[in-house]
């Protein structure tokens, strides 16, 4: 079940990093739907009480959640709005990856100096949610177009989502809910706000969302 | 019980106002609400309710303080919107309305909740609630607000779930006492806290809460949002949903400092409280657009409470105390200057000069709110800036003393500027005359202004013993 | 009594005979017979007897002048040691003998001004310029005697004592007060008061429009002035008890000063309008001088 | 002391009451001359009282602000400026009432009404103050009803750029303030101000930030140079009878609380003395000079005001030497000459200020060479400015001649001599000062209320109401009056300073005998003069009874066409005297000389800005712009950069903090 997990874990690390290498905007939500589903199994290998029955409940409530509902949801925005390609990001896809790299190693560097909580079969899981929140702000950071800052914000709560799975057991369903609730509602209102976007602007590209200043 | 009214008929009244067809009566739901819900804050002020839920919801000093500050300021401002509403026909204000209440019912739950993770709730919720709100004009502009408001608002929730996950991390292990986020738990067990687990937890809630409450660097969002937002709007974010992040800011703190880390903490404090009133002065000097400026004041005065907690059991009674002060000189800025920018139809200084001659009373009001936000006698938020300037040199923190004073002057040059320049002179005569002065727009100011002058000249026992027994409770582990 | 009687005597006399032995010292080096010495005396009776004509322009200011002026010379004069001890002496009195005279130049300034005239303003504003170099020279001087004396009043200050050791700090402060008396009263180089209507006159060119009795009490104050100034001069040289007795000591002074200036007058050109500042700071630089030495 | 709060709240109830019933005219104007007369009764009589020698008890009360007690005391220090707070305060509020009548709706009643009574109100309560937080309630309070005076008219530009700069100068003054007195609050553990007189002597660095912040805090109001760039700027714009008790007492105020921190916290040092009468030397040849060559005068008035400031600050800082040195004599002595002059000053400034107001609102402008001739026009109010302007100047027999006789006495005092050295410099630098008044005034009252009129409006000249020349006249009675019979006066100055250099009480009215022999003989000299000039008045009349006086047109030295612009004009009588100083002003003149052989177009202009405001002032805000610049580049209107902001900062704290 540990090597599972690990397994899981670097398959989440390596799709982040595929992620900000990628400039199809479909091609993104179909990568975070796969994050998604990975990190709804990882409830059921992470802790020594595994298929617990509410643990397999949230596995499968983020399942349908993170895998399915929400990319539907930006995909049916992407269709909305007839945009495929997120163009010249402000930091090159190249260096997005350096840089990814390095966030991975600097989440290392802030583990290293948090104990290992108890109860956690793997190490690697409170490096590896800092490396996608980390990653996460990277792709909000550095894309334009609105769409993919938003896929951005999905990968962070991911992250946010993966190291609430270190204390999935010690505490009870509300920080859980509070994940769902938070993704669920941010992207929803985020989605309206996309639309009223590109309604008012014919674009979503955020260059356009930069009239108040000083 | 009490809790339940406290939270619950805020957001029935949100409920029934999605609800309500007419036009004409939805905007009466917002008094009605508040008034019921300011009359139960009453009753908990005659006695305290005892703790509810396993613990998980309570009303200590601290929160009565933010909850009833919260109350008095939507009261006041509800009464503002029925004029405002009315002027306003051209917008369906239905969402409007309801999320006004909605935010209140989240903020009640903030405050009165015990458990970290669902005062996160809370937030989350008020945060959200508020995205309507600056979208009400309906604009390019407001649009582009609302969106950096969306973004940068959710990455700071995002931020401050992380830190409560921290915080829950640090309490392992854990052996059945309840629910290790309530906060008296946490309170009991500081001690065996794990502390580089409960450092991340305050730095992730400082950056996440910090971002709600626009502390610097994570304020950026501030000058868009209360810039594009109506006066109201920008009145109760910058009074009620900056006190409540505050408000979390302090719940962590008082963790923190009861296992010993408040020095650790006082540090950040201090050090974000100089860097946001250092960046309000710079954004302040030479700012055309007065919404804007407010906006850049709260910057400072979120700064200022920052600074206040991190100066020790003085300041933190001043930084309470200056909570108060900055939310009700707060809503008389917003509210009037709303009046302002609705009599010129523009925010800049440009298109609004000689305020005083348009709409004589709230340009007065803006002007006095001006001299008193920024510290002048005899106005209340005087007696709290002096309070951290005291506090400041009481601990022989004379650098942070002298950068704090040299702030004030500067950002005071700033503000004068454009406020002088707004209220004084003679209106351009091709602006049209769009609202003049009138009645209920200008009666809500009017109490606020009322309030501040009476609590710089007067401040009741109650409120001073309240005050101090919250900030007691920041400081326990210290003493 | 005698000190009321020598007061009164030297008041009224004093300034027009003055005034005469140097108009006559300059008339003998210039080979002249020159009017009798007694002249001032006659010009004021006669001026005091005739009728006046006043400017459609002027107000009381410009008829007060002239008597708010003598009566500021009067008073002055009644704290100068004239032969013997002054009328009033009192620590401090050195100070309002200074400013008795600056009242002085305001009325006359302003009396000046009271006619309108362009003539007249200038004369005005060259007045108030150069007194207002002349002003720290005489504060500066006198407050070199004041420390020599350990007094502040003109009568311990104006005394001949102090010895060799002191000399050097008196004779500066001498030269300097000699300066400020011939710019304080018109006299050459700064101004030539036989002149009246060359642009460049400056207290002569203020009373143009005076005349009758108002321009007897210009003249007598002028004349007073003079004498003031020139008594205590004389004081600082001539030792108290000569045989001549104080009055006469007083008198042989005086006339020594009237025939002193009546050569310097006779000897040297008007200045151009621009040095008479740098004669003023010359006076000032010794005046400060002197005071270096006496605080030594 | 019941009686000085009976004044304030008479006064404060009344400011209210006259802001409701500005419609009825009448009715306010009624209620302010009500509440001056009553709040100048009562505060007149309790400061008579304590001055001679009533001890009057604390007024003390618990206030609910954290620090704060309301607590009233009043000694003799408190008590002289308080008379003169009343005294001038109520001059020029019944002249204000005259005033805001004939201005016909160009002064705002209201405003000027409300703002007025705040600010003779809110100084009344400043003196008596005891307390830290109550000092500075009352101090901010004045200095913003200062600030709504000078705003009133705030149509005018010029009017609204010089309020901005006031209140900017005043608040960074207040802000200095407020970190002094929590400074003297952290060592006393209290902000009463017998905490911090309790406290036995501060640490060195500590005593250097006191007296720094103090000298910045009150200099700021006080308008010591280089911090005087608003005086010359708002005084002006406010409605004369503010501009009279603005300059006339508001800015003694900064003395006052200079001369109460000396009350209580003792000596300063000796170099620290040295820098306050090199400051205040500078300070008054600054002011005198600007004033000189001023065409507004109103603002030739104001730049007086800084000189005197400066003439008092010596004086102040005579007596600090004399602490410094133990000689409770110079001690006394520099005190109460700064104290008498400060009484003085507020006399005579406020007449000049209430003769200027009628003097605008007869010509309809400020410029002294739109006047001229308004003597036989207006001849009450022009015999008033020449009170008002002989006084100033220090000349006697009249009251400004009492306070600076008594600061040249220590100058040329025989025995201070050997400790101060400059003393003597100093008494030179202040006759120059002195002289230079003589150019200014003579200047400000010969040209504007001399010669033929300039303008067509100062030909139709008239003099005002009564309710406007009665106050005047009250204050030039006592111009005249302190100079014959100045023993009350110094009385009230030597009994206050006997409380800045801590003496005791016979001490004091021993050397109050010693010096009011002296200077009663000065009062009596003056009497002569008075005497003199009457006999000699008579004496003329009786001269030219029987002659011929004829009356005919100025002598034009043979040019038979003068007209009125052939007069000085009031630049060009400044300029010998500037002349001599042009590399200290920095006159900037452009000349456009005649060319050719025949007559022809030509100009001349000249202008005397102020270095402090104009020279260094926008170097120093261009040199801070730049340095703001920077960060603004921060806001540029990109989301991402704001994330960005967060990530970083984030990123920052976790590795360096956790």
């Amino acid at each position: 079940m540990e090597q599972l997990s690990q397994l899981l874990l670097a398959f989440i690390v390596f799709l982040s990093l595929y992620l900000l290498g990628s400039s199809s905007l479909t091609g993104c939500v179909k990568i975070v739907a796969l994050q998604g589903m990975c990190l709804g199994l990882l409830p059921l290998t992470i802790h020594e009480q595994g298929f617990h029955p509410r643990a397999l409940a949230l596995a499968a409530g983020m399942f349908l959640l993170k895998g399915f509902v929400i990319p539907r949801v930006l995909l049916y925005a992407i269709r909305e709005v007839k945009i495929r390609r997120e163009v010249e990001p402000m930091i090159g896809y190249t260096p997005s990856l350096l840089l990814g790299a390095f966030l991975i190693g600097v989440s290392f560097v802030i583990s290293e100096r948090l104990p290992v909580p108890a109860g956690l079969r793997s190490s690697l899981l409170i490096p590896v949610s800092l490396a996608t929140i980390m990653m996460g702000m990277l792709m909000m950071i550095s894309r334009i177009k609105a769409l993919t800052q938003v896929v951005g914000y999905l990968v962070f709560e991911n992250g946010i989502y993966l190291f609430g799975l270190s204390i999935s057991y010690e505490i009870p369903w509300l920080i859980e809910m509070g994940v769902l609730l938070d993704v669920f509602v941010a992207v929803f209102v985020m989605g309206i706000v996309i639309n009223h976007i590109a309604r008012a602007f014919d674009s979503i590209s955020t260059e356009k969302l930069t009239s108040l200043s000083d | 019980m009490i809790y339940l009214f406290l939270v619950g008929v805020p957001f029935v009244a949100g409920l029934v106002a999605l609800a309500v067809g007419s036009d004409e009566r939805r905007p009466w739901i917002l008094p009605v609400g508040c008034a019921i819900h300011s009359s139960i804050i009453v009753a908990c002020w005659r006695n305290l309710p005892e703790p509810a839920v396993s613990g998980w919801f309570y009303i200590d000093a601290l929160g009565l303080l933010v909850l009833s500050l919260s109350s008095a300021l939507f009261l006041v401002c509800s009464v503002y919107c029925l004029e405002y509403l009315r002027l306003r026909q051209e917008r369906t204000e239905r969402l409007f309305t309801a999320c006004l209440c909605f935010i209140l019912g989240a903020v009640s739950l903030v405050c009165v909740s015990r458990h970290m993770g669902l005062l996160w709730v809370g937030m989350e919720a008020a945060t959200l609630a508020a995205a309507p709100l600056v979208h009400f004009n309906h604009n390019e502009k407001s649009l582009e607000a609302t969106w950096k408001y969306l973004m940068m608002g959710s990455l700071g929730i995002g931020l401050a779930l992380l830190g409560t996950f921290f915080l829950a991390l640090s309490a392992l292990p854990y052996e059945g006492h309840g629910d290790p986020l309530v906060i008296d738990t946490l309170l009991t067990r500081a001690g065996t806290l794990s502390v580089p687990w409960l450092k991340g937890a305050f730095i992730f809630l400082l950056v996440g809460y910090g971002t709600k409450m626009g502390l610097a660097p994570l304020h950026s969002w501030k000058p868009d949002t209360y810039g594009e937002a109506p006066g109201v709007a920008g009145a109760i974010l910058a009074g009620v949903v900056t006190s409540c992040a505050f408000l979390g800011l302090l719940r962590a703190f008082q963790i923190c400092a009861a296992a010993g880390l408040s020095e650790f903490a006082q540090g950040l404090f201090v050090l974000m409280g100089l860097l946001s009133m250092a960046t309000a002065a710079a954004f302040i000097i030479g700012q055309r657009d007065f919404k804007r400026m407010l906006a850049y004041s709260s910057v400072e005065h979120m700064g200022i409470l920052a600074l206040g907690v991190g100066l020790g059991p003085a300041g933190t009674f001043a930084a309470l105390l200056h909570l108060i002060n900055n939310g009700l000189t707060k809503g008389v800025l917003f509210l009037t200057a709303g009046n302002i920018h609705r009599a010129f139809g523009g925010k800049t200084m440009d298109h609004a000069h000689g305020a005083l001659r348009r709409v004589p009373v709230s340009a007065t009001l803006f002007l006095l709110g001006f001299v008193a936000i920024t510290g002048s006698p005899p106005f209340a938020p005087f007696v709290s800036e002096f309070g951290v300037l005291r506090a400041a040199v009481n601990g022989d923190r004379f650098g942070v003393a002298l950068g704090f004073v040299g702030l004030l002057a500067i950002i005071f040059i700033g503000m004068a500027t454009t406020v002088l320049s707004v209220v004084y002179g003679v209106p351009n005569k091709d602006s049209k005359v769009v609202h003049g002065d009138s009645p209920l727009m200008i009666a809500a100011p009017l109490v606020f202004m009322a309030a501040v002058i009476f609590l710089g000249l007067w401040l009741p026992d109650w409120l001073t013993a309240v005050v101090g027994n919250a900030a007691k409770l920041l400081n326990r582990g210290a003493s | 009594m005698t000190r009321v009687s020598s007061y009164l005597l030297l008041v009224v006399f004093a300034p027009p005979l003055m005034l005469g032995i140097i108009t006559k010292t300059k008339a003998a080096v210039a080979g002249r017979k020159g009017p009798p010495v007694l002249q001032p005396l006659y010009d004021t009776i006669k001026l005091l007897g005739k009728g006046a004509v006043y400017s459609t322009t002027t107000t009381w200011m410009f008829r007060l002048g002239p008597v708010i002026s003598l009566s500021a010379a009067l008073a002055a004069a009644a704290l100068v040691p004239l032969g013997g001890a002054p009328l009033v002496a009192f620590n401090g009195d050195a100070i309002l003998f200074a400013y008795l005279f600056a009242l002085g130049r305001f009325v006359t300034v302003t009396a000046a001004l009271d006619t309108g005239s362009s003539f007249e303003g200038m004369g005005a504003s060259r007045e108030v310029a150069f007194s207002s170099l002349a002003e720290p020279a005489l504060i500066l001087a006198f407050s070199s005697l004041a420390h020599r004396a350990g007094a502040l009043s003109l009568a311990a200050m104006f005394a001949p004592h102090g010895g060799p050791s002191a000399a050097a700090s008196t004779i500066l402060a001498l030269g300097s007060l000699f300066i400020v008396l011939l710019a304080e009263n018109s006299r050459i180089p700064v101004d030539d008061p036989n002149t009246h209507l060359e642009l460049t006159m400056i207290h002569e060119v203020m009373v143009l429009d005076h005349g009758g009795p108002d321009l007897a009490f210009i003249l007598h104050g002028a004349g007073l002035k003079l004498v003031l100034m020139a008594s205590l001069l004389v004081r600082l040289i001539l030792p108290d008890k000569t045989f001549l007795g104080p009055l006469g000591t007083l008198a042989f002074g005086l006339a020594a000063a009237a025939v002193v200036i009546g050569l310097v007058e006779s000897s040297m050109a008007r200045l151009r309008l621009v040095r008479v500042p740098q004669l003023l700071v010359a006076a000032i630089c010794a005046s400060v001088f002197g005071l270096i030495l006496a605080l030594r | 002391m019941s009686l000085l709060l009976a004044a304030v709240l008479a006064l404060g109830i009344a400011a209210s009451l006259s802001a409701v019933l500005t419609r009825y005219g009448q009715a306010a104007r009624t209620t302010v001359i009500g509440a001056l007369t009553v709040a100048g009764a009562a505060g007149g009589l309790l400061a008579l009282r304590v001055l001679w020698g009533q001890d009057v008890p604390d007024l003390v009360r618990p206030w609910l602000i954290p620090g704060a007690v309301f607590h009233l005391g009043i000694d003799p220090l408190s008590a002289s400026f308080l008379l003169l707070v009343l005294l001038v305060g109520c001059c020029a509020g019944l002249y204000g009432e005259g005033y805001i009548a004939a201005s016909h709706g160009h002064v705002p009643a209201a405003p000027a009404r409300f703002f007025f009574l705040v600010l003779v109100a809110s100084m009344a309560l400043l003196v008596g103050a005891r307390n830290a937080l109550l000092f500075m309630v009352a101090w901010e309070t004045m200095a913003l009803a200062a600030f709504g005076l000078v705003s009133c008219e705030h149509g005018k530009p010029e009017v609204r750029k010089a309020g901005l700069l006031y209140l900017l100068c005043t608040h960074v003054g207040s802000l200095c303030l407020l970190a002094l007195f929590a400074l003297l609050g952290r060592n006393a553990g209290s902000l009463e101000f017998d905490a911090f007189a309790a406290v036995p002597a501060l640490p060195a660095a500590q005593r250097t930030a006191v007296f720094l912040l103090a000298l910045i805090g009150f200099g700021m109001k006080a308008g010591f140079v280089p911090l005087h760039i608003w005086l010359q700027e708002a005084h002006p714009a406010a409605p004369s009878h503010a501009s009279a008790a603005m300059s006339g007492v508001m800015i003694e105020m900064g003395l006052y609380g200079l001369l109460r921190l000396l009350a209580l916290l003792g000596p300063i040092s000796m170099k620290a003395s040295m820098l306050l009468i090199a400051l205040g030397l500078t300070t008054a040849v600054f002011g005198i000079m600007f004033a000189m060559v001023q065409r507004d005068f109103k603002r030739l008035l104001a730049y007086s005001s800084i000189e005197n400031i400066g003439i008092i600050l010596t004086a102040a800082g005579l007596g600090c030497y004399g602490l410094a040195s133990a000689s409770p004599t110079l001690a006394l002595l520099g005190f109460s000459g700064a104290i008498l002059h400060t009484l003085n000053h507020g006399i005579f400034k406020s007449l000049l200020f209430l003769s200027a107001g009628v003097v605008y609102q007869a010509v309809g402008s400020r410029n002294i060479e739109a006047c001229g001739g308004l003597q036989k026009r207006m001849p009450w109010t022009c015999a008033l400015t020449a009170i008002g302007a002989a006084a100033i100047c220090g000349l006697p027999p009249l009251n400004g001649f009492t306070g600076e006789w008594l600061i040249y006495s220590w100058l040329l005092r025989p025995d201070a001599g050997h400790g101060i050295r400059f003393a003597a410099l100093a008494a030179a630098v202040l006759a120059i000062v002195g002289a230079f008044a003589v150019v200014a005034f003579s200047k400000c009252y010969g040209l504007a209320c001399l010669g033929q009129p300039r303008s067509e409006a100062a030909r139709g000249a008239k003099d005002p109401s009564w309710l406007m020349l009665g106050p005047m006249a009250l204050l030039a009675t006592l111009c005249i009056g302190i100079g014959i019979f100045p023993a009350p006066a110094l009385h009230a100055a030597i009994a206050a300073a006997g409380n800045v250099s801590h003496l005791s009480r016979p001490a004091v009215s021993a050397s109050f005998e010693e010096w009011s022999r002296l200077l009663g003989v000065v009062g009596l000299i003056g009497a002569g003069v008075w005497v003199m000039t009457a006999l000699l008045w008579v004496y003329r009349g009786l001269l030219l009874r029987r002659r011929e006086v004829g009356s005919g047109p100025t002598w034009g030295c043979g040019f038979t066409a003068p007209t009125a612009r052939m007069q000085y004009t009031g630049s060009s009588y400044a300029v010998p005297t500037a002349r001599v100083f042009t590399a200290l002003l920095g006159t900037r003149e452009e000349v456009h000389p005649p060319l050719g052989y025949w007559p022809a177009k030509a100009s001349f202009e000249s202008r005397t800005p102020d270095p402090a405001l104009e020279r260094w002032l926008p170097v120093l805000t261009a040199r801070f712009n730049d340095w703001l610049s920077l960060p603004r580049q921060l806001q540029r209107g990109r989301l991402q950069n704001y994330l960005l902001y967060v990530s970083a900062f984030l990123v920052t704290i976790l590795l360096w903090k956790l």
